[in-house]
Parts: C-alpha cells; structure tokens; sequence
C-alpha cells in the first residue's frame, strides 16, 4: 500500500512516503493509523492523537472508518491550512 | 471555463484579469491571500507551503466546479502558489467573472471559504524561535459550513 | 488609508495591490466592473461615464470612511474611470485590504453597493441605433438598502 | 445661483452649468425645478418628471423639499448609474 505523509505527520515519521504491506487485519483507516503507529517511535508520535489527523484515499477525504484496500493511495495529514 | 495552478513563482495579476475579461464579463471579483506577519514582534521570517500534489489540483477543481453550479459565473481562476514566501508575498489568487457582481462576490468568497477547508494545503510560520506549523481555524470551518446550509441570495 | 482616483486612464492593477501589501494585511478583495455589452446583437460600441466632479471624488471617499468604520480594514482603494470605453474595459476598481477575509470581502461588496447608488456617475450606451442613457436599476437600490436593514456578519 | 446639469438632463437643457437669478418665492429644490422647467421647450422636457430627476445642494445628495439659497450650488441629474 501507497502510503503519504505531509505536514507535521511527515515531520514526525520522518518520510514522505511508505510502501507497506499491512497486516489483513488491516481494513479501515483507524486500524491503518494504529498499524502504523507501532512501526516507530516517530510514528508513534504522529498518530499519538488521530483526531487531529485527516486521511485521504486516492486523492479524496474519507472518514475514520472508511474501508482500505493494499491496492490505494493512502494519505495523512494534519487539517488543512492553506489560502 | 476553470483554470487552476499550483505553482512556486510569482503571478501576474494583471494577466489573470486580462484573461478573465471579455464582451459578456461585467464584473470580477478577486481575492489575494498574503503573507501576514500575525506575531506580537513583527518576526515572521517565512512562510512555507506544502500541497499534496496531485490531489490539491483536484480538490481546487471540485470547489471551482461546485461554485459555477451555484452561481452564475463564466470563469473561475484559482491560482495558489507553494514553496517558501516572505511576508506580504501573495499566497493564493482566486478571481471570478460573471455578468453581474453579486455572482462574483459570492463565487470568490465561496472558493475561499471552501479552499480554506477543502484542498489538501499546509502552512508553516517561521520566527526567529524556529518553524511550527499552523493550526486549523476554527473559523474557517465555519464559514464554509455556513455555505451547507444558506442557499445563494440572488439579488442580481 | 484611503485612496480615490477619477480618471480617464487605464489603471494598473498590479501596482494597486501592490499598494495595499503589507506585513500586517493578510487578505485584498478586489472588485473589478468592467463594460459589458448586454445587448442581443453584441452591438455596443463604446460605453461613456460621465460624472459630477468635485462631488464625486467626496461621495468615493463618503463611502469609503463608511466601510473603514463598519470593517477592520487597513485600506480602500477606489479607482472609477470616466470618458469613452469599450467592451471590456475596466470602469471601476474597488480594493480593500484587511488582516482577515471576511472584512476584506464584506467592505468591497459594501463599496461597491453604495457607489451604485450613492456616487454622482452617469453611463451612456453606444449601440448601431444611437447613444441611450442607462437607467437606474431596482437591485442595486435593494442591495445598498440592504446593509441598511443587517450588521455586518463578523464570522472571522 | 449656479446650477450644474448632467446626463440626460444637460442633454435637454442644452447646458452642463447656468448662473440664474431666482425669484425670491423659490425656497426650494422642488420650487426651483418648477421655475427651471419655465425657462425653455429643453428645460420643460428635461423637468418633466421630478420623480426621475435627482438632486445635490453644495455636493450633498437632497431631498426635493431641501431648502436652497441664492450662494448655493445646486446640480439636476437623473439617478446614478456607475460602478
């Protein structure tokens, strides 16, 4: 799986992009995010909190428990702050 | 007609309006975002801005499409600018033409309000004390709900 | 500050924003109302703008004070252009520069309504038939009275 | 009295300016459009209808019951179309 990091997210896991392949006990972005946040103490820090963190599918905002496939790009990132 | 860009250099004001106009254009409304030295110190050194490249592109189109449903508009330009800018630099261009003025009033503030929320960009502050990222506003989130639940007002 | 030009010239966009940038202004709305031929033929020839000098330039400025009072605004700027245009041509420039948006676009939309209804201006039509004078328009008198009836709405 | 005309209604009285002496019962800018509109065949078309005519006393906007005095300048013009 595709995934993205931006932001501070990005910052703190210290890459902008991973290609994993998770676990099939991987089926939502939640139970991505908490996959993720086991793989490194930057991780750790980056999904300390997932309410502060957004998500996207293949360029589109999903919610928490939006269903991922390994075949998507997967993105993180910190809510929006642009214009 | 919706033009987009993402883009590091500078842009050209005068051009952007110059390809807005036309015979059936009567009025267009623009709004430039700039760099605001908001600190109590004045000591805003930088600017920096990130995008999800690739998604940002679409998410400024989705907004633009969804604004010429709403509004009487004959075109939108969206142009918002990443990388790192000095205070005052200009940040983003949003500029719509119509017939008449309160379509492009109320398309250019419904682009900024839902840009504010809807494209994937991020913004880090550099002061003398380092780099920090900024937040989300909650007023920001408002204004673009506001839009959810108002319908236009046609008064023109 | 405020900054009001009557004239027959073209005007530079680009040097009027950069006039209004600065490290404490974070947002410039600007309206541009630019010759629009309305007729079904597209035979407007030229658009003529007449106005009450000496007045007008107070009723501008009127109209300004008014927004920079009812807005946190830095500045107003208000260009409106007199004599001969064609289709196309740029008649008035209206900008407002504020730390926030929602000041910045609510001040241009309340310039603009007034000087619709309350600055000495005058436009004539020339199509293949002849010169007509333009009459007044019912929608603007309802958008100025309006503002009259709401405060403004200070989201940001 | 100085008095400016713009638009249509300079268009009908033939000048942009007139300096007139008026008769002393005329008090105000309904008064003086009546005594106006007397002066000429392109004044009374211009006068016709005071309800489409506008006003100003020494650069204001006023109404048509505004009083006017002799060191006044006053301008007829039809509502305002700019912007």
């Amino acid at each position: 799986m595709k995934i993205y990091y931006f932001a501070w997210v990005r910052d703190y896991v210290g890459y902008s992009y991973e290609n994993i392949s998770c676990p099939k006990s991987v089926k939502t972005i939640e139970q991505l995010a908490h996959y993720l946040k086991k793989q490194s103490d930057g991780h750790a820090l980056a999904f300390e909190d997932l309410n502060v963190i957004r998500a996207a599918i293949n360029h589109q905002f999903v919610a928490n428990d939006s269903k991922v496939k390994d075949t998507d790009e997967v993105a993180f990132f910190p809510p929006v702050t642009g214009g | 007609m919706i033009r987009v860009s993402i883009q590091q250099e500078e842009l050209d004001v005068t051009a952007e309006i110059q390809m807005m106009r036309s015979r059936s254009v009567g009025a267009i409304t623009t709004f430039l975002g700039t760099v605001r030295d908001a600190s109590q110190d004045s000591s805003l050194v930088s600017l920096t801005l990130e995008h999800y490249p690739g998604m940002s592109e679409k998410a400024l189109d989705d907004i633009a499409c969804k604004a010429m449903k709403k509004w009487s508009l004959e075109s939108i330009t969206i142009i918002h600018r990443v990388g790192k800018l000095e205070p005052a630099e200009i940040i983003v261009f949003v500029g719509c033409a119509s017939a008449h003025r309160h379509d492009a009033f109320d398309g250019c503030q419904y682009v900024m309000d839902f840009l504010k929320t809807d494209a994937p960009f991020w913004k880090a502050e550099e002061t003398k004390e380092g780099v920090v990222w900024i937040t989300e506003r909650e007023t920001d989130k408002r204004a673009a709900e506001n839009w959810l639940l108002h319908e236009p007002n046609k008064i023109d």
